[in-house]
């Protein structure tokens, strides 16, 4: 990490001591390991309740600009992710608000629009979700086939979404619809869609190989949106969602959580590691595991100076080459960590959370599996690649 | 006891025969798999695997309740005589060819049969191994119908043998259990378990005299049988608390129970990559199918070779593993000393092929794949557990490298 | 392997003892590691003169009939080349002629083809090369363009044929050469071609990546063939040539030598990491490299069952399932071993085989970097993925 | 010796500064690389390369001589102060920060440059480390010009600090070297060695202070120079022979050379891992190209999956070694405690992105790329050597988990 000038030096001063003073009691029911899970009700206010506390600090959205609810600062986010990591405390919530929505709307957006939705996204008071994904469009992110037809200052929508993680307790969802028919990429736009309560919005949960739910399909009949809300130029969404997935890609320094995750996630196969035993001797004392966990470093290592380094012109020989490798670096580093987490584990690994003897609560085999989502979901590691080998390395098309 | 066991680690249930070059696949190994294939096709397709299993995550995962299985399919397949596959015909069992046996566990797999059958398979290899005429006994009882389980591995799922946290004390009748078995396999399905255990009175350094391998019926006294909350829905699995429970005589069916297990284990590590490798081709078909089908970019997703070259290469692996069980099978039944490497090889390319066929099992069917009401998800589970069941990958190569290439010769360990 | 019956374990105890008694001394200049790279007159004098003897001996060509040159024997040949590894003696310089000529010829010949052919490819006395490839239908075996045009009882030859290894030496070619442009795949035909000697046929020699030579490029200008030297019918080329390849692929019992060497191969590597020392310990107790090498016996012997299931159709789910894995399989193990041993000899890797402290007389280096051959020659690996997931799985055509 | 060596493992050159986010990688480091690009790629094509090196394959490999290399564009390189990038401006070098030189040494792998110039470097590093007036010494004379080389490697080859096969005796004026060096780098184009010797009259226990860092000329009376056969066409390699070589009082550069060269190593690694991002860059680059105009099937192969996921990988892999390389060397220029570490990431990704970029640089440019007339080859052999070079990727990633998770703990080694 850069090193810390004096301001920043005692911000991260303070987000320890109020982390310190300020750590919540656990819900009586426990968490899921992620917001992408949240179903219960209890567990949404408890978050809510939380990352609006976190927020009051200046603990996130420490770098925004103080008229849409931020703090004005240079330089905080980054220590406020990496003590709130450290500190363990519970998630935040609004992670689609935080990591997609208010930076997307900061770049894109009017001054209304700005004024009227980033306040919700940092607070958490407002919860977000993603309709960038369709049954029909699979791995293709320009196949969307959800229609906005526009009827006077208002737009009509008509499709269907899946992959919606958090939807069932979302206010807003950013939404690319199709505008028109004769453009491929052109023919999309970009909505702030109003969610909750929206009569022509049916919100259903899914359920997810873990047997686990939190993720849903959205189907739009007839709903409506004002043209007030349509987030830059009328087809222009597949360039504005290109931005919002690298902001998503780019996790390092978004607006709130997510930072130091990298380092810490190895840091826990370490622990599970020291507390595993194989035929006798601690799992921390095979070779293999220690090559392995290693090895998990150096990844982990090289995605956060990825980050870095994607932000100095000089060392980068493409604009999009380091942006570009995000979702598909950070995507199977995390499910390389959940699955040698479940070798580890061994004979512990077959146990669901709910089984006392299961080792970090059932952390790794549920991990692994859910793993999958950020392997497939907006737009497949499959697809990822031709993506990095046409539009970086110029090779032709394999479609 | 009444026949006492003979001190090598070589199976002991055939002499040494000459190998054969269809690996002793006859036509009668050939019915055997087939009719089981037809059975379970008929009697266990995939809608209804999924109806008794995977109705309704919420009571399965959040309420632990087991999940179901076919009691009555379970029946026919005792009636066939299933339970008494690997008992010799002299106890009454039908004496199959461990080649055999795996033909028939790999369709048990494809349709992620739950039941007590694999468990009660290796049981029984134990028993066979014991070879005393208390064990025979038993080994007749399986014949007859009753299911069985191991209980052999201790808290920290060590899963070669001479570990176990149960201790068997001298009484005046007999003998007295007490400690847990943890991992085992189908408790819930089983009427008896094979239980390992540590005697007191023996020193621990003669690991092999130490142990004892004593039978105990599901309904003793003072057996608590707590189940596991697990992923795997085609299974059930429990740890065994023993609190003084009693063991007779003819309960106690090996004083030199590791050994048995060690002999018993070519045939232990067989069956389970049996079950991984029809697991992995079911996945392997399923995955293909779907590829043919699902289109992208206006072609089916089977034209890419982002998808078509995994698809090839997790063949390869499971052709692999597949080659070497049949070879593994095919040494334990003629005899031959390198029967425990080559079962180690069988199920280290089993559990790696069935990692990476899981793997992409999921990935390839993209978004659908990811969810519940796509059967994708009970293989992968069910393959995840066998993987790591009596060892995975690394472990077992970890032990193969003693055998070509002995032991670890420094003391010295480098950092 | 299969136990031995009475006869056989009488040739089994026959070839130890022939081979014990009869093993050459070394030629004054070292041999190259197979016979591919042999460039020198030398070598190939001395080589020839040793399979001669060994043919002679019963040990090549044991379980071909007599009338052809062999001896007629049945599950001879396995027991011979396994005794052959195992001895360590020189190897047989007609690998093509062995492997792929010869039960070809067995298989398609006509009777005169077969009592003209196959003595020499036995005794070695005749060396043939393979002309499969060409420059331009690189890794698309069927896009042969070398054309084959009718001229009364001959044929008209004129074309480019590459990676003829032993092409220098070869008295005879297996052809593929294009007799139809209307037909991709039946448009191809299999010649027995002379090459020494043949007015239209220029052999020139290529250097390989590691400097060696040995394989060539062969010039076809209006060079003869008689008709009595097409194999099998016209347009019949592919069909056969899918043959030879079979026969190439599945190694485990063919004319003579290849077999036993896949476990030969780990053992070589259990003998390198014994006496190579990392940081002051012997690499063979690392366990990283005895994970490694435990892997490597794994796929030896998976290969080595999978040619023994072959062969028992009950066992197979489709007949070329597992002999169209055979290419891609033993050219990666053996890609895969010799970049073990590059790893495992560490700084000692860097070494030529000229240099007197490079191990096992530098085969490590020379032996991976001419693997490449073989994952790339013949139809690449990645054409045979596509094979295999087309022709196997009946996935879509990848093309 | 003038000055004594801080007993610190920490690079000691400067002090603790705060890492700033461009890695310090300014306008000055920018040009100096941009120059570099420049030079080599007017001065060092790849025809002229081949020509030089690879004209002859007999008369490398059979007949042992060694390739050509460049030494009018060395001259030119040294009058730009190459020699002296990292010797300290105050005794008459440039004093380029670490990640200057990262940028500028990818620059010289990825045109594969024959030169004294990454010997130099290692060699600039361990004096600089030494940190005694007699060490300054030499590095003025390496800024003057100078070219010189490590030897301080084992016959094992064994990369870590604190082994060598040279013993130093003292003698009446000094101290006499005898023994061997091995695997020393470019031997043939350095003027003077720096050599690792242990002191015969010290306990071998006290590994830091029994071995002396001393500095023998190419010309000294009864030193051998021995060359090694090695694939590698663009360098050369060395045995060096010591028959009891005086050493002189000013030539004898610290008295704890095993601890001066662990303060050099993450520099070292450093420098290799750059080369190794330099080769990798270009063959990623030239198989891309290829990628594009070679067709077949009527498209270029580039099109299909097996040949763009690849390529992506490789570039993927590529990016991960050079972001960690920048990051080590800002460690190294900000005099970080954990330098040593980051450089054997560095140096692990490097190596292992070298290997698979290798491997598919050749695989997919099929069989011409099999052929010597193709130049993938000398990027091959280049990166295989610097892959092995102070250390393989498995090498790195076992110390780096003894700083991860700290040394083995257990005494008891499992099969």
């Amino acid at each position: 990490m850069a090193s810390l000038n004096a301001e920043q030096f005692e911000f991260q001063e303070f987000a320890r001591r109020w982390l310190d003073e300020n750590r919540p009691a656990p819900p009586e029911e426990r968490l899921p390991i992620t917001p992408l899970e949240i179903m219960k009700e209890s567990h949404r206010d408890y978050l809510q309740d939380w990352q609006g506390k976190v927020h009051a600090a200046g603990l996130v959205g420490a770098d925004y600009p103080v008229e849409y609810g931020g703090f004005g600062h240079e330089g905080f986010q980054g220590i406020a992710n990496q003590e709130l990591a450290r500190a363990g405390t519970p998630m935040l919530i609004n992670i689609v608000g935080l990591n997609m929505a208010a930076p997307t709307i900061l770049a894109h957006g009017t001054e209304e629009q700005k004024k009227l939705l980033i306040p919700g996204c940092l607070s958490g008071s407002e919860i977000w979700c993603q309709g960038f994904s369709e049954p029909g469009a699979g791995s293709d992110m320009a196949n969307q086939q959800t229609l906005a037809t526009a009827d006077g200052d208002n737009w009509i929508i008509n499709g269907h979404k899946v992959w919606t993680s958090l939807g069932h307790f979302a206010k807003w969802m950013i939404l690319i619809a199709r505008t028109s028919k004769h453009h491929k990429y052109d023919g999309l736009t970009y909505f702030l869609m109003p969610i909750a309560g929206n009569a022509g919005v049916t919100v259903r949960p899914l359920v997810k190989i873990t047997g686990e739910s939190g993720f849903n399909e959205v189907l739009f009949e007839d709903a409506v949106v004002s043209d007030d809300l349509r987030l830059d130029e009328v087809g222009k969404g597949w360039t504005v969602a290109m931005t919002t997935l690298t902001f998503e890609r780019g996790a390092a320094e978004s607006a709130g959580g997510g930072g130091g995750d990298f380092a810490r996630s190895v840091q826990k196969l370490v622990e599970l590691a020291r507390s595993s035993r194989r035929e006798g001797r601690s799992a921390s004392d095979d070779p293999l595991v220690r090559d392995a966990i290693a090895g998990r470093a150096i990844v982990a290592e090289g995605i956060r100076q990825n980050g870095r380094r994607a932000r100095v012109p000089a060392l980068c020989d493409h604009p999009m080459r380091l942006p570009l490798q995000q979702k598909v670096t950070a995507s199977e580093f995390s499910q390389g960590n959940s699955r040698l987490g479940v070798e580890i584990a061994g004979a512990h690994s077959t146990l669901y959370k709910l089984d006392p003897a299961a080792p970090d609560a059932g952390y790794w085999p549920l991990s692994y599996m859910n793993s999958y989502g950020h392997t497939i979901a907006a737009g497949t590691n499959e697809i990822q690649r031709n993506i990095l080998g046409e539009r970086v390395l110029g090779l032709p098309k394999s479609k | 006891m009444t026949e006492s066991t003979p001190k090598t680690t070589k199976p002991s249930n055939v002499a040494s025969e000459p190998m054969p070059k269809d690996f002793g696949f006859g036509p009668d190994e050939e019915m055997l798999r087939d009719l089981a294939k037809k059975l379970l096709d008929v009697e266990m397709p995939i809608e209804k695997m999924r109806r008794l299993v995977a109705l309704d995550p919420t009571s399965t995962y959040e309420q632990g309740e087991r999940p179901g299985w076919d009691e009555e399919l379970w029946k026919q397949c005792v009636e066939l005589g299933w339970t008494g596959l690997a008992v010799p015909e002299e106890l009454g069992g039908i004496g199959v060819k461990m080649v055999g046996i795996a033909g028939l566990v790999e369709e048990v797999g494809r349709h992620a049969l739950a039941s007590p059958l694999i468990a009660t398979l290796n049981a029984t290899y134990a028993l066979r191994e014991a070879g005393t005429g208390e064990a025979n006994a038993w080994l007749a009882r399986i014949a007859e119908g009753r299911a069985a389980s191991l209980a052999i591995t201790n808290q920290h799922g060590s899963w070669e043998q001479a570990s176990s946290d149960v201790v068997a004390s001298r009484t005046a009748d007999g003998l007295s259990l007490s400690g847990s078995a943890f991992f085992v396999q189908d408790a819930f399905k089983a009427d008896f378990f094979v239980v390992l255990a540590r005697a007191d009175d023996r020193s621990e350094a003669d690991s092999d005299e130490s142990y004892l391998l004593c039978v105990v019926p599901a309904s003793a006294a003072g057996l608590e049988i707590s189940q596991d909350h697990i992923h795997d829905l085609t299974r059930d699995q429990a740890t065994l608390r023993f609190d003084n429970v009693s063991v007779s005589s003819d309960e106690l069916v090996s004083s030199a129970g590791a050994l048995a297990l060690v002999r018993a284990w070519p045939a232990i590590l067989s069956t389970i990559s049996a079950d991984l490798c029809g697991t992995s081709e079911w996945q392997l078909q399923t995955t293909v199918e779907y590829a043919k089908t699902r289109k992208q970019f206006d072609r089916p997703i089977g034209f890419f070779q982002a998808v078509k070259h995994p698809l090839t290469n997790a063949m390869i692996e499971i052709d692999r593993a597949r080659s070497l069980l049949y070879h593994a099978a095919c040494c334990i039944d003629s005899g031959s000393d390198e029967a425990l490497d080559m079962a180690r090889m069988a199920k280290s390319a089993a559990s790696d092929a069935g990692r990476f066929m899981s793997d992409r099992s999921v990935q390839l069917h993209g978004g659908i794949g990811f969810t519940w009401e796509c059967d994708i998800h009970l293989y992968f589970k069910r393959s995840m557990h066998n993987q790591v069941l009596y060892g995975d990958g690394a472990h077992q190569r970890r032990l193969l490298a003693v055998a070509i290439m002995g032991p670890i010769s420094s003391s010295e360990v480098t950092p």
